[in-house]
C-alpha cells in the first residue's frame, strides 16, 4: 500500500495540490482523473521524486505504513512526454530502466526484446526515436516503464496518443499483464471510457476534495453500456469544476 | 615640421643617447624635424625600417648585415660605438669556464639569429675547442636565465648589460670577441632606406645633423645626458644609466683615435661583413650560402657629414 | 570527395589572388613573398623544418591530451558540485586573462626549458574552452531525461553518464575544435619564449634573419599540423557518433 | 551578493598562498614578486598604467565590436547558405591556425604603427569562436519549431529570427565569453609586436628593465580589465534574458 | 476544395503512405482515422510543406482545381507535439502564427487575450511553456493555430492531452467558431467518440485503400448513443488492419 497524506503543492505562493490523501493499493489499478491544469502530473512528479525547481511540496509519504521518501525504488514512473533520449535506439531506451537497476546490455535486450511485437513496435527496434511516430513513441516509452517490474507503476496519460484500436490492445495487455504480475497502478488519464474500463478505483481531483469511487465490476463484464452510468457520474463530477 | 620615426634595436639604453638628447634638448625642432622615437618593439628596427613603418632605424650591427644580406634596401649612415661593444659572458661560479674551449658541450641562451652560431663557433675553434653547444633561443630573457644559473653563457653589450652586472655584484666573466678570432667592428648603426636617402636628402641630412650633435653633447656632458635619457624612459635603476654613461666615456667608444664621432669606416665594416659571408652562416632563397658581392661602398654613405 | 572540392578551391584562388599581388605590386620579398616562394622554401628546408616540425608535435599533443582529460575531470566535478562551480569558474576564467606574452618568458625562468613550461603553457590556453563548451552542453540537458533517470533510481554518476554526457557530446566536440586549433599556435608561442627546437624557434630565427619566406613556411606547417589535429578530431566524432543523435529535439 | 563571496574568498586565499611561498622560500623578487609588492606597484603607477590601459581598451573594444557583428552577419550568410558553409568553414578555421607571434610583427610591417593591425588582430583571434559557437547553436534549433514556423509561411530571415536565433542565444553568449576573454590578451599581443602605447608596450618595458613586479601589474590590469568586459556581457545576457527560457527542453 | 491526389510517402525505399487520394472541402470538418503509424501526421506535414528530410514524397496537390504546392499561405498547422517556444510567453506563443503573417504585436495580442478565457487558460498570458500542464500547453498550441484565421486548417490531434470535460468544452468551442466563420478542417484523431461527434465525413487509412463515410446528422442530434453504431463500425475497420 502506497499512501500519500496531506500533500500540498505550492508554486510561488499559490498553491496547485491541497492537501491531498490518496491511497494506492498494492493490487490493480487507481485511475486519477481530473480537469487538465488541476495538478496530477505534479502529484506523480512528487511521488517521482522529480518536482520541478519552481514548485515546493508539503506531505507524507508512506510506503506499506511506514514513513519514506522518494524517490522509492520500488516505483517506476512513465511521463507525460515521452521522454525518449535521441541518441538511443527504441531498444536501448526501452531497457533504460533495467540497465539502469543493474542489468546487463545483453540480459536488458533480452528482456525487452520480447515485448516488441505485442507492443507493435517490431521492426523498430534498432530505429531512432524521431522516426517514430507519435503513438510508436509513446508505447516505446509504456514498453520502458512496464518491463522495469516494479511494485508500484505511476503511469501518466500513458495511452493518449494511440488510435482506439490500438489503444483497447495496450489496454489488455497491461491487464493481462497485471493478472499474470500483481502490480500497483496509479494511472493519470483524461479519458472516461479508459478509466472506466481499467480501474479497480476511481479518484477525481476536485478544487476541495478528492472523490474516490470503487469500480467493482470484473474487466470482462464492462462492456460499454454498462459502464455509462458510472460515465455520466464521472463527468458531472468533473462538471463541477471550473478551472481557475 | 617634418614628421620622422625612428626605430630602437632594444629597449631605450644608452646607446640611442644622442637622439634622446637631440629630441629632448629641441635639436630635431631647430631642424624642422618633429621626431618620434617609436617603443622598442617585438618586431626588429631593421625590418621596421625596410618595409617602411619606420624612417629611420637603430641596428645593431649583425642586424644591420643580416638585413643587407637577406636583401634589404638599407645603408648605414653612422655607427655609435667605434669599436665591438659585445662580448661573450659566463658565471664565475661556473669554475669549470676557463676559456672559450671550455663552453664546448655547454648551454648557451641566444637570440634566435645565425650569426651567433658563427661567432661562438669561431671563438671556440680559435681557442682550440670543439665546436659543439646547445642553443636555448631566449632572447630578452637571457640576461636573467644566466644570472640564475639556468644556461652557462650568453651575449651581452659590455656598456649595458656589462655595467649592469657590475652594480648588481654579479660574479661574471667575459671573453672579447676579438680575441678570440672575429674581427674588431663597430657597433650600434643609424640606417635609412636608399629610397629615403634618394628622395629625401635634407631630411636625412637634417636629422642626421641633429642628432650628431646631440652624441655630441652627450660625450661632452655625460652626467646631464645620463639624467636626460633617465626622464624619457623607465629605468629600474637611474645608477645604471649613469653608470654606463660614464662606462662609454671612460672606454672612449664613442670617440674615436682622432675625436671623430659617428664614423663608419671601411675596413672595420668590411671586416666583420667578410666574416659573415666567410662562415656560411648567410643563405640565398635557395638553401646555398652566399657569394660574397664584392664591393660594399654602396651600404654606407655618410655623405650627410660636411 | 567533393566536399573537400569547394573549399580546396577557395583556397587555391586566395592563394591565386596573394600570388598575383605579389607579383604586380611588386612588394619586396622581404615584407610579402609569395605563395610559390614560400613552398619552394618549405620544400628546400624540408629536413630541418620536419625535425623543428616534430618537436612541436611532442610538446603539443601531451599537452592537448592532458588539457582535455583536466577538463573533462574538472567539469565533472564542477557539475556535481554547482557551488564550486562559482567559486572556481572566476578563478579559471581569470586565468584566461593573464597575457601570455607576459607570463611565457617567467614561466620559462621558473619552470627552465624543458617539457614543464610548455605543457602549462599548452593546458592554460586549451583548457577553458573545453571546460566552458562540457558546462554549457551540460546545463542544454532537457530536464525531462535527467527526471526520468532519476524516477529509475539513478545515482548523480549514474544521470551524468547516460543523459548529461550524451546531451553534452556536440558541445564538447565544439569546444575540443576550438582547443585543438589554439593547441600548436600555443606551443609556438611557448617556444617563442625560450626553447631549443620548435617551429617556434624556426619562425623566430628566420625572422632574425630577415626571411620572411621561411617565417611563413613555419607558419605553413603550423597550420597544417593543426588542420591534420582536427581532422583527427573530426574522424572520431563521427565514428563515434551514435546514430542521427545530433539534431535537437522539441 | 554572497554569489560573488566564495570566488572571492579562493581568490584571496590563492593569493595568500603565492605571498606565503615568497616570504618563506626567499625567492628573489626579480624572479617571483608577492602579490603585496605587485599591488604597491601597481598603485604607485596607477596614472602611467591607467594611460596604457585607456590605450588598450581603445583598440580592444573597437576590435571586439566589430568581430562580434561579423561574426554574427557571416554566421547568417553561412546559415543561409549551407554549399557556402562548407567552403568558407575550412579557410576560417585555418585563418586560426596562424601562429600569431609569426603574424603581429608582419601586420605591423604590412599595415604600420596604426590601429589598423592590431584591430585585425583583434578581430582575428576573437572571430571563430563566436563564429563556431552561432553555426552550432544554430544547428541545435528544434526542427519541430522551424517546421512550425514553415507551415505558417515564414520566409528564410523570419524563420531564423524567430526560431533559430532565439535557439542559439546561450550558444552565443557562451562564444561571446570565450571571445571577449581572449580580446584584451589579442590586444597586449598586438601591442607587443609594435606600439606606441598600451598595456603590451608597458609589460615589455617592465620585463626589459627587469621588473617583474610591473609585469606583473599589467598583467593584473590586463586581467581586470577582461573581467570587467566579462561582467558587461553578463549583464547583457541576464537583462535581455526572455523569461526563464535558458533552460533545454525535451 | 482541397485535394490531394496519388500521394506515395516512402522512407528509405519503404512506403509509409501509398497512392492515397483525400478531399477537405472548404467547409465542415473531415476527420482523419487510421492505426498508429500509418501515415497521418506524415500526410499532414506533406500539405503544410514540411516533410521530414529522410522522407520522399510523390502527389499532386490541388486548391480549387488548380495544381499548387506546398506550403499554402491558405493553411494553418498544429503538430502533434505542442512546439510552443520555450522563450516567448503564452501569449505570445498564441500570437505567433498572426506576427508571421504581418500583424503588429498589439494588433496580434488584441487578437489572441479574448480566447484565454474560453479555452481556460485565463492567468497564464504572461507565463512560460515549461510552467503548464501538458493539456495546458496544448489548448495554447490550438489557439495559436486556430486564430490564425486561414481558410484551411490542420489539426494532428489537437485534444489528445485534454480531460474529457475540457475537451468537450474545445470541442463545443471549435463548431460554434466553424458555424460562424466556416472554414475546411483536417482533423487526424484517434478518438472515435471524437470523430463521431464533430467530423462531417471520416476518412478511414486503411493498408491499401481510404475508406470515406459521411456523417450527416446533425451536431445536435450527435448523442453517445446514436452514433454508438458509427463508432462499432469505424472500430472494426481498423481491427481489419494489422500494423506492419
Ligand atoms: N524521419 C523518418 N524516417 C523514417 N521513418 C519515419 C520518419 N518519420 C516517420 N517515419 C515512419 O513513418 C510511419 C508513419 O509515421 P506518422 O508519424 O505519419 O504516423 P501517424 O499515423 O501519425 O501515427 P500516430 O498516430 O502514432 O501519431 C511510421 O511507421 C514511422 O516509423
Ligand atoms: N514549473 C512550474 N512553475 C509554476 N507552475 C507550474 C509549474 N509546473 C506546473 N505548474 C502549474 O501547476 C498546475 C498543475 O500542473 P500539472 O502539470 O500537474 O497539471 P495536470 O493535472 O497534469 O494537467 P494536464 O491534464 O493538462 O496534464 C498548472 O496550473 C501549471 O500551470
Ligand atoms: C643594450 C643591448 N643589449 C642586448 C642586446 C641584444 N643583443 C643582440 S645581438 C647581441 C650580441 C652583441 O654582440 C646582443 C647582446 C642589444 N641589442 N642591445
Ligand atoms: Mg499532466
Ligand atoms: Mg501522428
Amino acid at each position: 500500500m502506497l499512501e500519500i497524506r496531506d500533500l500540498t503543492i505550492t508554486a510561488q505562493g499559490r498553491s496547485l495540490v491541497q492537501d491531498l490523501s490518496l491511497q494506492v493499493p498494492g493490487q490493480g489499478i487507481t485511475a486519477l482523473l481530473g480537469p487538465s491544469g488541476c495538478g496530477k502530473t505534479s502529484v506523480l512528479k512528487w511521488l517521482a521524486g522529480i518536482l520541478p525547481k519552481g514548485l515546493r511540496a508539503r506531505g507524507v509519504l508512506r510506503l506499506d505504513g511506514r514513513d519514506c521518501a522518494a524517490p522509492l525504488p520500488a516505483l517506476a514512473y512513465q511521463p507525460q512526454s515521452d521522454a525518449l533520449f535521441p541518441w538511443l535506439t527504441i531498444a536501448e531506451n526501452a531497457a533504460l530502466g533495467l540497465r539502469v537497476g543493474g542489468l546487463s546490455a545483453a540480459e536488458a535486450r533480452a528482456r525487452v526484446l520480447p515485448l516488441f511485437a505485442p507492443f507493435g513496435l517490431q521492426g523498430s527496434e534498432g530505429a531512432f526515436p524521431e522516426a517514430l511516430s507519435g503513438g510508436m513513441r509513446q508505447r516505446a516509452a509504456f514498453l520502458r516503464t512496464m518491463v522495469q517490474d516494479s511494485r508500484y507503476v505511476l503511469l501518466d496519460e500513458p495511452f493518449s496518443a494511440l488510435d482506439a484500436v490500438t489503444r483497447l490492445r495496450m489496454q489488455s495487455w497491461l491487464l493481462d499483464r497485471l493478472a499474470a504480475h500483481p502490480r500497483g497502478v496509479l494511472l493519470v488519464t483524461h479519458d472516461l471510457q479508459e478509466a472506466a474500463a481499467l480501474a479497480d478505483r476511481i479518484c477525481v481531483m476536485m478544487r476541495s476534495r478528492l472523490v474516490t469511487l470503487p469500480v467493482d465490476l470484473p474487466h470482462s463484464a464492462r462492456s460499454e453500456a454498462a459502464m455509462a452510468p458510472l460515465r455520466e457520474h464521472l463527468k458531472s463530477l468533473l462538471l463541477e469544476e471550473r478551472l481557475p | 615640421q617634418t614628421p620622422v620615426t625612428v626605430a630602437l634595436d632594444w629597449t631605450l639604453n644608452t646607446n640611442h643617447v644622442g637622439i634622446i638628447a637631440a629630441r629632448d634638448r629641441g635639436l630635431y625642432e631647430e631642424a624642422g624635424l618633429t621626431v618620434e622615437v617609436l617603443p622598442f618593439s617585438d618586431t626588429s628596427s631593421a625590418a621596421l625600417v625596410a618595409a617602411g613603418a619606420a624612417d629611420f632605424g637603430y641596428l645593431s650591427a649583425l642586424a644591420f648585415l643580416s638585413a643587407k644580406a637577406g636583401g634589404a634596401d638599407l645603408t648605414a649612415l653612422w655607427a655609435t660605438m667605434q669599436h665591438e661593444t659585445g662580448r661573450l659572458v659566463y658565471n664565475l661560479d661556473n669554475t669549470e669556464i676557463k676559456r672559450p674551449a671550455d663552453l664546448s658541450g655547454r648551454t648557451y641562451a641566444g637570440f634566435g639569429s645565425a650569426w651567433e652560431a658563427a661567432l661562438i663557433g669561431t671563438m671556440i675553434r680559435h681557442d682550440g675547442g670543439q665546436p659543439e653547444w646547445e642553443t636555448v633561443t631566449l632572447g630578452t630573457g637571457a640576461y636573467e636565465a644566466l644570472a640564475s644559473g639556468a644556461v652557462d653563457f650568453t651575449l651581452e653589450v659590455a656598456t649595458w648589460e656589462g655595467v649592469n652586472g657590475r652594480l648588481l655584484g654579479r660574479r661574471q666573466g667575459s671573453f672579447r670577441y676579438q680575441d678570440y678570432g672575429v674581427p674588431d667592428q663597430h657597433n650600434g648603426y643609424i640606417a635609412t632606406r636608399a629610397g629615403v636617402l634618394r628622395e629625401r636628402p635634407e631630411i636625412v641630412k637634417a636629422f642626421m645633423e641633429a642628432t650628431k650633435a646631440g652624441y655630441d653633447w652627450a660625450a661632452d656632458h655625460p652626467e646631464e645626458a645620463a639624467d636626460l635619457l633617465l626622464k624619457a624612459g623607465d629605468f629600474a635603476r637611474p645608477e645604471l644609466v649613469h653608470a654606463s654613461m660614464q662606462a662609454i666615456i671612460d672606454g672612449g667608444w664613442l670617440r674615436d683615435e682622432s675625436g671623430g664621432i659617428g664614423l663608419i669606416r671601411a675596413d672595420r665594416f668590411e671586416g666583420m661583413a667578410r666574416f659573415l659571408y666567410d662562415s656560411g652562416v648567410l643563405k640565398d632563397q635557395s638553401g646555398q650560402a652566399l657569394v660574397w658581392p664584392g664591393d660594399l661602398s654602396g651600404w654606407y654613405d655618410q655623405s650627410w657629414r660636411d | 570527395m567533393s566536399r573537400m572540392l569547394s573549399p580546396l578551391a577557395l583556397f587555391l584562388l586566395l592563394f591565386a589572388v596573394w600570388e598575383g599581388y605579389c607579383r604586380l605590386s611588386g612588394v619586396s620579398e622581404l615584407v610579402l613573398p609569395g605563395p610559390l616562394a614560400v613552398l619552394h622554401a618549405l620544400y628546400i628546408h624540408r629536413d630541418a623544418i620536419g625535425v623543428h616540425a616534430l618537436a612541436t608535435v611532442l610538446v603539443a599533443l601531451p599537452g592537448f591530451a592532458l588539457s582535455v582529460s583536466f577538463a573533462v575531470l574538472t567539469s565533472m566535478l564542477l557539475h556535481a558540485c554547482p557551488r564550486a562551480e562559482r567559486a572556481v569558474l572566476p578563478v579559471f576564467v581569470a586565468s584566461q586573462t593573464i597575457p601570455l606574452v607576459a607570463l611565457a618568458p617567467l614561466m620559462i625562468l621558473w619552470f627552465g626549458f624543458g617539457l614543464l613550461p610548455k605543457i602549462l603553457l599548452v593546458i592554460l590556453v586549451t583548457f577553458l574552452p573545453v571546460l566552458l563548451s562540457l558546462l554549457s552542453g551540460y546545463r542544454q540537458t532537457p530536464a525531462a531525461f535527467t527526471e526520468l533517470l532519476q524516477s529509475m533510481g539513478a545515482g548523480g554518476f549514474e544521470i551524468f553518464r547516460r543523459a548529461t554526457w550524451p546531451s553534452a557530446r556536440p558541445a564538447f566536440f565544439a569546444g575540443l575544435r576550438i582547443s585543438a586549433t589554439y593547441a600548436i599556435v600555443a606551443t609556438i608561442f611557448a617556444e617563442y619564449a625560450g626553447a631549443r627546437q620548435g617551429i617556434g624557434i624556426w619562425i623566430l630565427s628566420a625572422k632574425n634573419s630577415f626571411r620572411a619566406d621561411l617565417v611563413l613556411a613555419g607558419v605553413v606547417v603550423s597550420a597544417l599540423l593543426t588542420l591534420t589535429l582536427l581532422a583527427v578530431l573530426r574522424g572520431i566524432e563521427v565514428l563515434t557518433r551514435p546514430g542521427r543523435g545530433g539534431r535537437g529535439h522539441a
